[in-house]
């Protein structure tokens, strides 16, 4: 007869913890150097002590010099929760229409909605730049968050999870009196925290780190974004370590906090939403 | 309070209401996708059969298929496919395989240690791509990068991670992976916790042993997720790995690391003929949406719902 | 519709300018010699417009926008379509002749050459440079070899570059001729030295499959088999060199400064010419970008030109060297220490590359619509003859042949 | 007023029917139970009623206005769902108030009613917890509370009790009784429990694929009930129902006990297939040889106050209620008497009740109870 | 050989006891029940008893073997859920063979075993298809089929009717029992539903707060529940348990009728605090205003075979069990008799029983009866 095994004791586990040990530091080591290599002065760049022998803020002050850093991350930050906020409302607008309805042609635009997905950047790249520059956007923050009003994401997500929400309870508010504006609004918004947590840190985390159309829109670092701030220390004439080392973890840094601090829930909101 | 007030003040017929409220509420999301995403689509389409470099003073050329021909023609096009496939054979285990296994093993470990491993996985996660291309670029150096030195501190030879071309896609691969790993563990976290404990418990009392518990019940039951973690690979492999391929290799070196994704890429858009480039995208956007759709219907077919 | 002598309205015209992209020295002596010409033209705004020197599809878009693109750095490459496509005009066309004569004196004749198209000036050189050999003085003391008598020729290269490999942990020879960002510059002065081309002179037929280029093809791969050249991209070739893993280093004198800071008590960095052929002479080309007017509206170019003949004015080329980095197209003001004399003496490093102005040949463009592929499409084949195992012969063939189809 | 008439209705989805046209007239204030197998279409009546389904054919009227198009909330019915349906974000007193709050109440006048809602239903001391914090008996009462509120004219019920456990069911059940009591409310109450049905039904309305079968109080559907369905769907344990005809004496005949012809049948034709109905209740059982039809027991199950006995006869089993006794039945051989006075004839083709046509003979009387 | 023995057994959660102590021994092929309400601790003994949960002190012992640290596949035991917990991507063939796979027995067998048991569950037609595609009744068959295969010892059920509708939940209790005749295994299950365990049992364990507060026969414990809290939860309608207190001439005296002293207790001290149970079934109502306490009759619930009156008599509720009738009862006076026979009565302070301290006399008996 077998004798039982208590979950999680023994040599086995052992092993386990080393193995997800290792994967931890596979998944930190990158971060911590690029922090590490920041604060190294620049004769000791190409240093590989695991801790910077001198401690400098060289990088820092001259990152901060060569570019508005603080302005683009303000206009970062302002992008992010726009385009956060913005691409909730519309989600939750569309989602609601296909969860709680069925109408001509629904299908049908469902999976024009989800195959926007499939849509690559680039295709959208130069004809949305021709469209922002005849509304005479360019080079305005405005640029970065109008074609990221919705997302298909936001959409094919939040209709899952309010797929499953159950129809009695919007029946007894139908009963109750509540319209379709007001189901959504103050029933199923409020029981969808957990989706709308999790899918709002993600596209946080994708607005806040989105290159390629605020590459093609900046004109002016002051009207830019963190991402490009990093890439104007990458030249063809070779990097500049040190301050990009140094900017890349001002623009990661604020996002790195965000997520020690909430990083229960965020961890906790993804489990409890129909990301799965 | 009597009824007929109150049918006096009822709202005209549901029935009408019913018809455009749906469209009501879908108007700002899909207005938005139509202007910025289906009409350029559109337009490419229709583009894809000219030549033209996009200035309004020079004329659109029709061209018939040419501009596909030429694509099919190129001759790293089939190269890239290649690339494209093991591309996504690699990056399996990184999106779904080892995210699979810490999922089912930190699943049993007490709560804290969990919540600390899945914690610091999920920190590439948010990490910009460019930041972690130069990042990864600066460690793996072959001169004075950490990786190397630990390679040559246990006594074997630098590894040219970047510019060996047998080494590089592998590279490629392992940081488009660093940065998955995260968000797929957490997506098969979730689905795991999710399953049933009594079904667990069933298989326990049936004599099963921890692995046979987790080949027979919780794999099938994390099948549907899986799926779409292997899709969501399959279809989006190719662009999660295009910023690095772009920052790191520009899909070298001898063509090594490029992909059908990054291929069209440098051969159509990034030059001023708006016709390849236009091709390239309706390519891409058929191509793959056709796989979508075989693992949409694969992904219904395993889904099983407990209870 | 002549232009106008003077400006005496307000005008506003925008540059487009890749070093505006990057952060740093180079952007910040752009930004400085701007506000400098605003200063000394009130009536002038200057937009400084940032793009990538990467792709010129900011300056497509914005041209497709109908947005103002009048002034632009243009890269060499790019030149040929920023004729056809981006209405870039010939400088013979809009400036009066005199002007164009007085501003034109003091210029290196070679210098001028690299912007002419067809006949007509289309731009003037504006940051610009040469491929330089950069060697580590100390690799070559270790290894036995004289620091004071470079390797001239390619013959030379290989043999120092085994000497390095054989006697120092470090690596012989590195190069910036392939690879994702170099483009086909430093090759095309490769294949001339040995007496070739890649593109004929009336710009309509590939050469680069021709005995001549397969030949020096043939020399680097023989680089590579021989274990003393390897394919690096440019970050880790410069990089390696800056840290003194490599003996020498082939590249455009514009990485001057990684350079400098990477030896600085580190080791010490020289420079020599491009290497030879045997006796063939140097035919070392240009890398770089010119300053090309596009405006149509005549106040507009003449405030361009106006601005045009600042940047490239004794002043405008002091600090371009000084502070970017690239080579001055006015060679009286390398000894005048108003200018740059004092400069050069304290920067012997950038003596090669201004010897190589008396016999710099122009940076060819590739015409027609589809000139990007036909660069990677060569390119490839290169990088592929040399690293890829490949038959040198008849890869070079085979893609000049796919290449040639590419052409107008 | 709040008199509820519903005629010729009729529900299509996709095309399949699933209500044949149901015709009923509720007067106001009585307490109606719907009552049928899973499927039968319960619940897709209560929500046309509500206004939660569209109406595929014919009306329903409330208080003598036809309803079909009016919005739900403005048809002054009030709903309380199987699952509660609360809304999980909002406390007790939220939930109940949120009627009264999309109806514009005064914050005052809604506060007094939501206190008077919750000190009815014995509420008042969780009325700041959220529904997850509450058992299921609590989830229920909020349910209701939210529907008193409204002050409905009529209240709708779809199985509120099912989700409950079996002691839980009970109170709730009377509570409920009581609730109709003091408000007078017009309720229609949608269950498959037949105990449920019988306990708080003034009319039950028996329901089966579509169609109702019986309308009546709960006495007369348990004691005439209209057809074979209703016969074996409302009693515990369920009335036994044996295999019957009419002999070529004209006399009814059990087709497991052929020799023992029970009753004439008066204008039933010769031969015609029957089904005999006799309820547990009405079979006594005894050891004593002389008297009735042979039988073995073959499990007894003990309900403490009672037990029931099921019985083989040739092959088709019996229950027989026992009264409460130690005596060990199971395995033996016993005799069972049949109380004619409460024999039900169905037609066995059409299912309907054959009514007053078996009159017990002298000489099958003494049959059937010798 | 499969008797079960419990001894001091305990449980706690994060030092929160909720098992107390259980000594129980269960003979071989026993059909037992464990009953009580919420959150007594069922599922955690059942679950001890599987080797699911860990012992925390005591001992489980299996025909005599030491299971306390076996693990659970070992111990002869098959359990079945409540939530049936199939698998839910294996066909039912696959679910029910899972236990014989993974003990390796040979494909022919398996096959044999499965079909075996599928054909005893009814299941034979069902077995390819996936637990999605059957109704809730197929589903716990399909589970008690996965149990069967194993030829458990044991068999151990987690309330595994609770999820189906009453209907269902007769027939499956009925299926169980003739499963167990048939199997003879040892069976402990748990409900809280009173009737599935009276009908089921062979013993009944009625378990409260961690303790168990009586083991005995279902007919034993109905009729002579240990403690108050057996007599209230066994029964439906429940037992009337009404205050009681020993008085100064020594009998007991009802406190709603303290002129109506009812029994001489024995070996009780004067003004001790009682408790006087009485079933419904044991209280007689009529109108002769002659005899019995006066009452009101609040509500009457039909039945059908039996009606329940639910009576106020000085203010305390009485149910009592009518015989089916059309007469109206509610709100009428009328008369209540108790039947002395089945008089409980229990040390309110305490809640056990005070057996055989009841002795009706002669005064007593005339003035209750009276
Ligand atoms: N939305 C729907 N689409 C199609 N068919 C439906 C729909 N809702 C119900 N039905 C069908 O209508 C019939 C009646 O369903 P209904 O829910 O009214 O039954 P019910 O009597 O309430 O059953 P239960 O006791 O199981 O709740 C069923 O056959 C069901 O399958
Ligand atoms: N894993 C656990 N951790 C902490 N407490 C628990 C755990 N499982 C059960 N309990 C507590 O133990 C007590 C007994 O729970 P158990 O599940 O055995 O009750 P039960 O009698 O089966 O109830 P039910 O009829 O509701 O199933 C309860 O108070 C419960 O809260
Ligand atoms: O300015 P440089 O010398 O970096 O030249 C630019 C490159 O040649 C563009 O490919
Ligand atoms: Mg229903
Ligand atoms: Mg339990």
């Amino acid at each position: 007869m077998r004798k039982k095994t208590a979950a999680g004791t023994g040599l086995n586990s052992a092993a386990g913890h080393l193995v997800m040990v290792l994967m931890s530091i596979f998944c930190l080591f990158p971060v911590y150097w690029m922090v590490a290599t920041s604060f190294r002065p620049t004769n000791a760049i190409f240093e590989t002590s695991l801790w910077p022998t001198t401690m400098s803020l060289d990088n820092y002050v001259y990152a901060l010099n060569a570019i508005p850093i603080v302005q683009m991350l303000v206009n970062t930050l302002v992008v992010s929760v726009v385009v956060t906020v913005i691409q909730l409302f519309t989600g939750l607008l569309a989602a609601y229409a296909f969860a709680r309805w069925r109408f001509p042609l629904d299908k049908l635009v469902y999976t024009g909605v989800a195959l926007t997905w499939l849509v690559p950047f680039q295709v959208v790249m130069i004809p949305n730049y021709l469209l922002v520059a005849q509304m005479g956007l360019l080079d305005s923050v405005v640029a970065l968050i109008l074609p990221h009003f919705a997302s298909a994401l936001a959409i094919l997500l939040l209709a899952q999870s309010m797929r499953s929400f159950p129809k009695e309870v919007i029946e007894a508010a139908r009963m109750d009196g509540a319209r379709s504006w007001r189901i959504l609004w103050e029933i199923m918004t409020p029981n969808l925290r957990g989706t709308i947590a999790s899918l709002a840190i993600l596209i946080f985390i994708s607005t806040w780190n989105e290159y390629f159309w605020p590459l093609l829109l900046s004109r002016t670092p002051e009207n830019s974004v963190i991402q490009i701030g990093i890439q104007m220390f990458m030249t063809a004439e070779g990097n500049q370590w040190g301050p990009l080392m140094a900017a890349s973890t001002m623009a990661s840094l604020p996002i790195l906090l965000i997520y020690v601090i909430l990083q229960r829930q965020v961890i906790q909101s993804f489990m409890k939403s129909g990301i799965r | 309070m009597t009824l007929s007030s109150r049918g006096a003040t009822a709202p005209a017929r549901r029935s009408g209401v019913w018809r455009v409220s749906p469209w009501l509420y879908l108007a700002p999301a899909i207005l938005t996708l139509v202007v910025w995403i289906y009409w350029p689509l559109v337009d490419a389409l229709r583009l894809s059969f000219y030549q033209w470099n996009m200035l309004p003073t020079s004329p659109q050329l029709f061209v018939g298929w040419e501009n596909y021909q030429r694509i099919f023609a190129l001759p790293k096009f089939w190269q890239a496919l290649r690339n494209t496939g093991i591309y996504v054979l690699g990056l399996l285990p990184l999106s779904v395989l080892i995210p699979l296994a810490i999922a089912i093993y930190t699943h049993d470990l007490p709560a804290r240690w969990r919540n600390i491993y899945r914690a610091i996985i999920f920190v590439p996660m948010i990490i910009a791509p460019v930041v972690a291309a130069a990042v990864w670029r600066w460690l793996l150096d072959p001169g004075y990068g950490m990786v190397n030195l630990m390679i040559e501190w246990f006594g074997f030879d630098p590894v040219k991670f970047l510019a060996d071309p047998k080494v590089a896609i592998w590279t490629i691969i392992a940081i488009t992976g660093w940065k998955l790993i995260g968000f797929s563990t957490l997506i098969l976290s979730a689905a795991n916790a999710n399953i049933n404990p009594s079904l667990i418990e069933a298989a326990r009392m049936d004599g099963a042993s921890k692995w046979e518990i987790i080949r027979d019940i919780r794999l099938p039951l994390l099948s549907s997720s899986v799926l779409f973690l292997v899709m969501m690979t399959i279809l989006l492999g190719a662009q999660w790995s295009f910023t690095y391929i772009n920052v790191l290799t520009g899909g070298g070196p001898l063509g090594a690391t490029t992909n059908i994704y990054y291929l069209l890429w440098d051969f159509g858009f990034s030059t001023m003929s708006v016709g390849w480039g236009s091709a390239s995208a309706v390519i891409l956007f058929l191509g793959f949406g056709a796989i979508a759709f075989v693992l949409f219907r694969l992904i219904d077919r395993y889904s099983f719902h407990d209870n | 519709q002549a232009i106008p002598a003077t400006i005496d309205q307000p005008v506003t015209i925008t540059f487009y300018n890749y070093n505006l992209g990057s952060a740093g020295i180079g952007a910040e002596a752009t930004r400085k010699l701007i506000n400098e010409f605003m200063a000394a033209n009130p009536n002038v705004t200057v937009e400084g417009v940032p793009y990538s020197s990467a792709d010129a599809s900011r300056i497509q878009a914005d041209l497709a926008a109908g947005l103002p693109v009048d002034l632009v750095q243009t890269v060499f490459s790019d030149l040929d379509f920023a004729v056809t496509n981006f209405g870039a005009q010939a400088l013979e066309d809009i400036i009066p002749a005199e002007e164009l004569t007085a501003h034109f004196a003091g210029m290196h004749p070679n210098g001028l050459k690299l912007g002419v198209l067809n006949g007509k000036t289309y731009g003037l050189a504006y940051t610009f440079s040469t491929p330089v050999l950069f060697y580590n003085a100390d690799l070559f003391r270790a290894a036995g070899l004289d620091p004071d008598q470079p390797p001239k020729t390619w013959a030379a290269v290989k043999e120092a570059a085994l000497t390095i490999e054989e006697k120092t942990d470090a690596e012989g020879f590195a190069a910036g001729i392939t690879g994702p960002s170099a483009g086909d510059w430093l090759f095309q002065g490769v294949i001339r030295s040995n007496g070739g081309e890649v593109i004929s002179r009336d710009r309509t037929t590939l050469k680069f499959a021709e005995p001549e280029a397969v030949e020096a093809v043939a020399m680097l791969r023989d680089l590579y088999d021989a274990g003393v050249y390897d394919s690096l991209d440019i970050a880790a070739a410069m990089e390696g060199m800056a840290a003194g893993n490599f003996g020498m280093y082939l590249q455009t004198s514009a990485v001057q400064g990684v350079l400098v800071a990477g030896a600085e008590n580190n080791f010490e960095l020289r420079a020599s010419t491009m290497p030879s052929f045997g006796d063939k002479p140097v035919r070392p080309n240009n890398s770089g970008s010119a300053l090309t007017i596009h405006t149509t509206d005549p106040l507009k170019q003449r405030a361009a030109w106006e601005l045009m003949k600042f940047l490239t004015s004794e002043h405008g080329y002091t600090i371009i060297t000084s502070e970017i980095g690239y080579l001055p197209l006015r060679p009286a003001i390398v000894d005048d220490p108003q200018y740059l004399g004092d400069w050069i003496k304290a920067h012997p490093l950038v003596q090669p590359n201004l010897e190589q102005l008396d016999v710099l040949e122009p940076w060819d463009p590739m015409p027609g619509p589809n000139y990007r592929q036909i660069v990677k499409t060569m390119m490839d084949s290169v990088e592929m003859a040399v690293f890829g195992g490949a038959d040198v012969q008849a890869t070079l063939a085979d893609a000049q042949a796919n290449a040639q189809a590419l052409m107008p | 007023m709040a008199e509820l008439v519903l005629s010729h209705l009729k529900k299509s989805y996709d095309g399949k029917q699933v209500l044949h046209g149901v015709d009923v007239t509720l007067p106001d204030g009585h307490f109606v139970v719907i009552v049928g197998p899973s499927g039968c279409g319960k619940s897709t009546l209560l929500r046309m009623i509500a206004g939660l389904e569209d109406v595929t054919e014919g009306t329903i009227s409330i208080g003598g206005i036809v309803m079909n198009d009016i919005d739900p909330a403005d048809r002054g019915c009030a709903m309380v769902f199987q699952n509660y349906a609360l809304y999980p974000h909002m406390t007790v007193r939220q939930n109940i108030a949120y009627p009264l709050r999309i109806a514009k109440v005064a914050q005052a006048e809604r506060d007094r009613r939501v206190e008077e809602a919750a000190a009815i239903l014995n509420l008042t001391e969780y009325l700041d917890r959220r529904p997850a914090q509450l058992s299921g008996g609590q989830r229920q009462r909020v349910a209701m509370g939210r529907a008193i509120v409204r002050e409905p004219e009529v209240f709708l019920f779809d199985e509120p009790l099912s989700n409950l456990d079996a002691l839980l069911r009970v109170q709730m059940r009377i509570e409920i009784k009581r609730l109709h009591k003091r408000l007078k409310a017009t309720s229609i109450f949608v269950t498959h429990d037949q105990v449920e049905a019988m306990t708080l039904a003034d009319t039950l309305i028996v329901m089966n694929g579509g169609r109702v079968e019986q309308i009546g109080s709960p006495a007369e559907v348990y004691r005439k009930p209209a057809s074979v369905f209703v016969a074996g769907f409302m009693g515990a344990p369920a009335m036994n129902l044996i295999d019957a005809s009419v002999d070529v004496d004209g006399l009814v005949a059990l087709d497991i006990a052929p020799h023992l012809p029970v009753a004439e049948a008066q204008g039933v034709a010769k031969g015609t297939p029957l089904v005999l109905g006799m309820r547990p209740e009405a079979i006594t059982l005894s050891f004593d040889s002389s008297r009735g039809l042979p039988a073995t027991v073959d499990l007894v199950e003990e309900l403490g106050g009672s037990r029931v006995a099921y019985c083989t006869v040739n092959g088709r089993e019996l229950a027989v209620v026992l009264p409460p006794s130690d005596e060990r039945y199971e395995g033996r051989e016993v005799y069972l008497q049949f109380d004619r006075r409460a024999w039900h004839l169905f037609d066995r083709t059409t299912g309907t009740r054959l009514d007053n046509l078996v009159q017990p003979r002298a000489s099958t009387r003494r049959l059937a109870e010798a």
